[in-house]
């Protein structure tokens, strides 16, 4: 049985680890580089390791000085978050050899998820449908131009090792081609030291639609339901929700045996999603497996009242799921808004720096993991994702509207958060009719959009902000023409 | 005074017309008088409740003609007409009864941000010998009188009290 | 439609009542004393309004002076929270008279649940078992003692405008009834300005067992389970949790079918609460109707996942009740904890002051409802709840070591709170098997074995206070013997 | 120094060992030494970082020889056998060849909480001349030698820097 497991991860991942582990009396080992001697995670856990500087090269991602913690720690357990070492089989293996219990799937598993062309295989043999492309790799940039012709443009460039929207690239025409060939390699060398590309099918209005599955040791498998991820920025993921508006049953169930034959076809153990794009057309094809934790787990959680770290921890245990596909029912509607640290108006450019005040919203169906706290630093070393906000409701239109009422009282003084754009979109038609596709934010200029929702805001805070100004500068004239210290019509001491 | 908010191309003449005691103002704007409760306030904010609704504003950013301000999560960018300038000169010997005095006085507490001129220059009334930041905001002092800059009272970076000797012109 | 709500209250239920407002996009009107300038229920709301001095009898509980606001304001409806005028027929008669809605029973239906006389007699005719006792109101102390001597000590003695612990007295003998006689008419007095008392027959190991319920104005009615608040000191309710470990599912719907009976036998509209005294012999005797949205409701939010705030205003607007009662199926486990402002240890004794810090815990499955921030202020004018933490979970054990976890992270900077007694009374085996009952805190030395668990943490935290303290003392002793200006060891100025 | 909790009836020996730099401390307690990382501190508590393990502690109700902690949530009375008022005695001149100055001077920063002596009055070394309060804990100041107060230089309530005079003694 794990009693102490160390979090190989910082931020409200490793928050939310900690407080499954605290509820379920298991001991939690957190570690920290130079960046977060400061940050939640560090205070929150049970023990804390400083593992390095603030890149994460030389820190968050440093296997040698982890397995140095785990074992002067005594940890039983890693659980990897996302990002970071999550999909680093070399990692699972070096936990597997230490016999320290990586909370993921195994090694090899995880190797073949993450190499796109191998799993594709895998897939096809099992009879998931995947999109139209390059049968694996391609040799050369030459190569990828014929089969881009043989398919058709627009079609996607994909480095295997990228993720989470790096190492992607869509183009148009053998021009683009060429470029973009060129700039996935850099990327993906760039990020773990190797490149490999493969040429896929690029589908328009496409839906992202991915789901929660689980695998035990005994081979045990579940689908825990669909999230629909379309809207997103750069493929990044922004907006997540659950149910998707255009799965019905019949599809879910349909879909969710074919998520289940996917899991089974790698051998996957512990928690994982399998990502779909949904074509127009009403079609779903496999695109790829997230061996970890997703960062929108929380929508499945509340729908389907699961603690899904506890299951992670139960599957790592060796237990087995401990229920059965037919016993899970899909309960309300769920939406995550990620809350970034970023400048909508620079091209979602990061903003990072001191948080001097932060008011977190909570509430009936409300829901925020984050590390802030008034008085801790957006680090400019990390991912811009600083809060996960969370809504659930008996019907679409509660969780809607409990998010906006949310959103509306989080208040992060000091960066530039995505906040204002998931107004502008949650008022919006299109997205309460649920016409939703990946690229939601340009077919609906939502950024145009959003610039007229601020105008109206300002005017109607117009004169609440005159009024504030009026105070301030009557304040400054009455110091300038009078003695402070007789000066009865202030008791306010502004130095 | 008059205020221009640039993003939404609208002018306010602003103003306290009556403090009523226990922290409650009038305020007119434009041709409506507001009742304003000011709930607390410090160099960096203000909390008040204007027409019975509360209101949260940070200050950032002030300067004597430009402020920033948050205003229940909303930022907005405020220009002030102002004379703060003028007040200060004002204060500080630059009109009237003043002109025979031989000492600058600083008619705020501030920071010296910067001296502009050096001991023995020629200035005229209006000249600015240095510039203070007070609450934030940077604020010329200048000379009440014409004469030449006999001592600098003051140094750059260091503090000054409401009062305080800024230069002696003789 | 009701489109502006005045809140006749503050605190935690007005930004509750506040909250789904603002998620259904509703108009929200707060009032506040003196005291309360500062407090968020002003900050949150619409609109707000000053009634007046700190003192409720001055503000909160000034009918005319609200009247006049909701004139003003132009609200449509007024939420009375709980306290203060939540149970007030005066009150909701005139708003009835003003064209205002209560959202609340009708003024008659109210009087009758206030008046336990004849709320009994009412149950009586409705076949709703009740505590055997006087058949009426008692004349006078000796009338009194003829029936406590008739149905056997000990007896209760309770104010028909009590409620709430407050105007209830446990007498042994004779002459402790004539003392409590005293005292309950000159609390009552004290209170509503009118005393008029009820004898009942004292059951000991009982359980408080009570049922939501909601009636709309077509006659509709269904309870939505029920809720278990038997840890209590001083007939003040501690620790609430549904399902109750002793109701299964025959007992639910039985004791819930006289629940239904109840509210239709005083035409009891929107949602109320019916109170029963659970004897050790398994009996269930209907003690009250509490005409008002609980304190305690959220653990039946979150195990029905209805918002039941959202469902008084339903009913308010006069629309039927959007569910029937076989469409209520119960999910998980619940449960409140009352973060109260008091010392346990001086007879919960209240707690009052500036709190400059404060951490509010969150996480999966875990809601806090509470006007806390940092900075605020715990007034002694008011009652001492400060905030409500409550946990759900699928299993019970999952919801109580999640409340568990989360009253550890729950950090209140300034004032005594019931927190650490918390923690010692969901530790112990007692409430783990649900061996619950009203005299809990007694009946196993809850407070003695707080004392204990207080010990053990002072024991473990030991070593951190001394390093704490080595910290301060050094720091001080190098101020004393160095000058500040070249005390490198030292970088933290601490004037 | 040592430590006493009273609560639980335990003494404890402590003292800072090393100052590693970075704000990086080895302490010790009885006979085991500790790593101690300082995360930030202020007048009102210290996070910290012992043996991996995250503190957070407040500081309450100081006086030289006892200090109430909060520390993660536990309030903790610690009692100190210190010698504090002895430190601030032999630093204000009152050890070894300070003896034959005039002038009585705080080594401490601090505000005047009360003064023991008159003008004029005859004091013996180390009898108290006042208490200045400082950091929260109230500190003593004694008279460095056996004399005649000649003039007394604080106010009570006044504050005064490390150095300044407290009194003339001679």
């Amino acid at each position: 049985m794990i009693e102490k497991v160390l979090i190989a991860n910082r931020g409200e991942i490793a928050l939310r680890v900690i407080r499954t582990c605290k509820a379920l009396g298991i001991k939690t080992v957190a570690v920290y580089s130079d960046e977060d001697y400061n940050s939640m995670h560090v205070k929150q856990a049970s023990e804390a390791y400083h593992i390095g500087e603030a890149a994460p090269s030389k820190s968050y991602l440093n296997q040698e000085k982890i397995l140095e913690v785990m074992m002067a720690s005594g940890t039983d357990a890693v659980h990897p978050g996302y990002g970071f070492l999550s999909e680093n089989d070399d990692f699972a293996r070096l936990c597997e050899k230490n016999k320290i219990i990586f909370i993921g799937p195994k090694a090899d598993s995880m190797n073949l998820c993450g190499d796109k062309m191998k799993c594709k295989d895998a897939m096809l043999k099992a009879k998931v449908p995947t999109v139209p492309g390059s049968p694996g790799l391609v040799t050369d940039a030459d190569d990828a131009e014929k089969i881009a012709n043989e398919i058709g443009y627009p079609v996607m460039l994909k480095s295997v090792y990228g993720g989470g929207g790096r190492g992607i690239r869509i183009v148009n025409n053998d021009k683009e081609l060429r470029e973009g060939y060129e700039s996935v390699t850099g990327e993906s060398i760039a990020a773990v030291g190797k490149s490999a590309i493969l040429v896929e099918k690029f589908l328009e209005k496409t839906r992202h639609i991915e789901y929660q599955f689980a695998r035990d040791t005994h081979g045990n498998v579940v689908h825990i339901f669909e999230r629909e991820c379309s809207i997103q920025r750069r493929n990044q993921k922004l907006i997540e929700q659950t149910p998707s508006p255009i799965v019905d049953e019949e599809t879910r169930s349909r879909v969710g045996e074919l998520v289940r034959n996917a899991a089974t076809a790698v051998d996957y153990t512990n928690l994982g999603t399998a990502e779909f794009l949904r074509a127009d057309n009403g079609e779903f094809y496999f695109i790829e497996i997230n061996a970890r934790l997703q960062v929108e787990h929380p929508i499945t959680e509340f729908v389907s009242g699961l603690d899904l770290v506890k299951l992670q921890l139960d599957i790592a245990n060796g237990e087995p799921i401990p229920f059965k596909q037919s016993d899970l029912k899909m309960n309300g509607y769920a939406i995550e808004c990620r809350i970034n640290a970023e400048d909508t108006f620079l091209d979602f450019a990061p903003s990072t720096g001191p948080v001097p005040d932060v008011t977190i919203p909570s509430g009936p169906g409300v829901r925020c993991d984050t590390y802030l706290y008034p008085g801790c630093t957006v680090s400019p070393f990390y991912d811009s994702l600083m809060a996960k906000l969370v809504t659930w409701g008996q019907t679409f239109e509660e969780s809607r509207t409990r998010m906006l009422a949310a959103l509306n009282d989080f208040y992060i003084q000091g960066v530039e958060t995505s906040i204002p754009l998931y107004k502008t979109i949650l008022n919006s038609e299109e997205y309460k009719n649920g016409e939703l596709s990946t690229d939601f934010l340009k077919r609906f200029d939502m950024i145009d959009r959003l610039t007229t929702d601020l105008k109206k805001e300002k005017e109607e805070k117009s004169e609440a902000a005159i009024a504030a100004a009026i105070i301030h500068s009557e304040y400054f004239k009455s110091r300038v023409q009078s003695n402070a210290a007789n000066n009865s019509n202030w008791k306010y001491n502004l130095d | 005074m008059d205020y221009k908010i640039t993003d939404i191309e609208k002018s306010f003449d602003g103003k306290i017309v009556e403090n009523l005691g226990n922290n409650d103002y009038v305020i007119k704007i434009n041709d409506n008088e507001h009742k304003l409760k000011i709930i607390s306030m410090n160099s960096t904010g203000i909390e008040f409740i204007l027409n019975q609704k509360y209101h949260k504003a940070k200050y950032l950013d002030q300067s004597t003609n430009e402020i920033n301000i948050v205003i229940d999560n909303v930022p907005i960018t405020i220009n002030r007409h102002t004379h703060f300038d003028e007040v200060v000169f004002k204060h500080s010997g630059g009109a009237g009864a003043g002109n025979a005095q031989l000492s600058l006085k600083s008619q705020i507490p501030g920071k010296v941000v910067s001296i502009s001129v050096a001991e023995g220059d020629s200035v005229k009334k209006g000249d600015v010998i240095c510039t203070l930041e007070s609450m934030k905001m940077q604020v010329s002092v200048k000379a009440h009188k014409d004469g030449v800059v006999k001592s600098i009272k003051i140094k750059e970076t260091a503090t000054v009290a409401k009062g305080d000797p800024i230069a002696d012109i003789e």
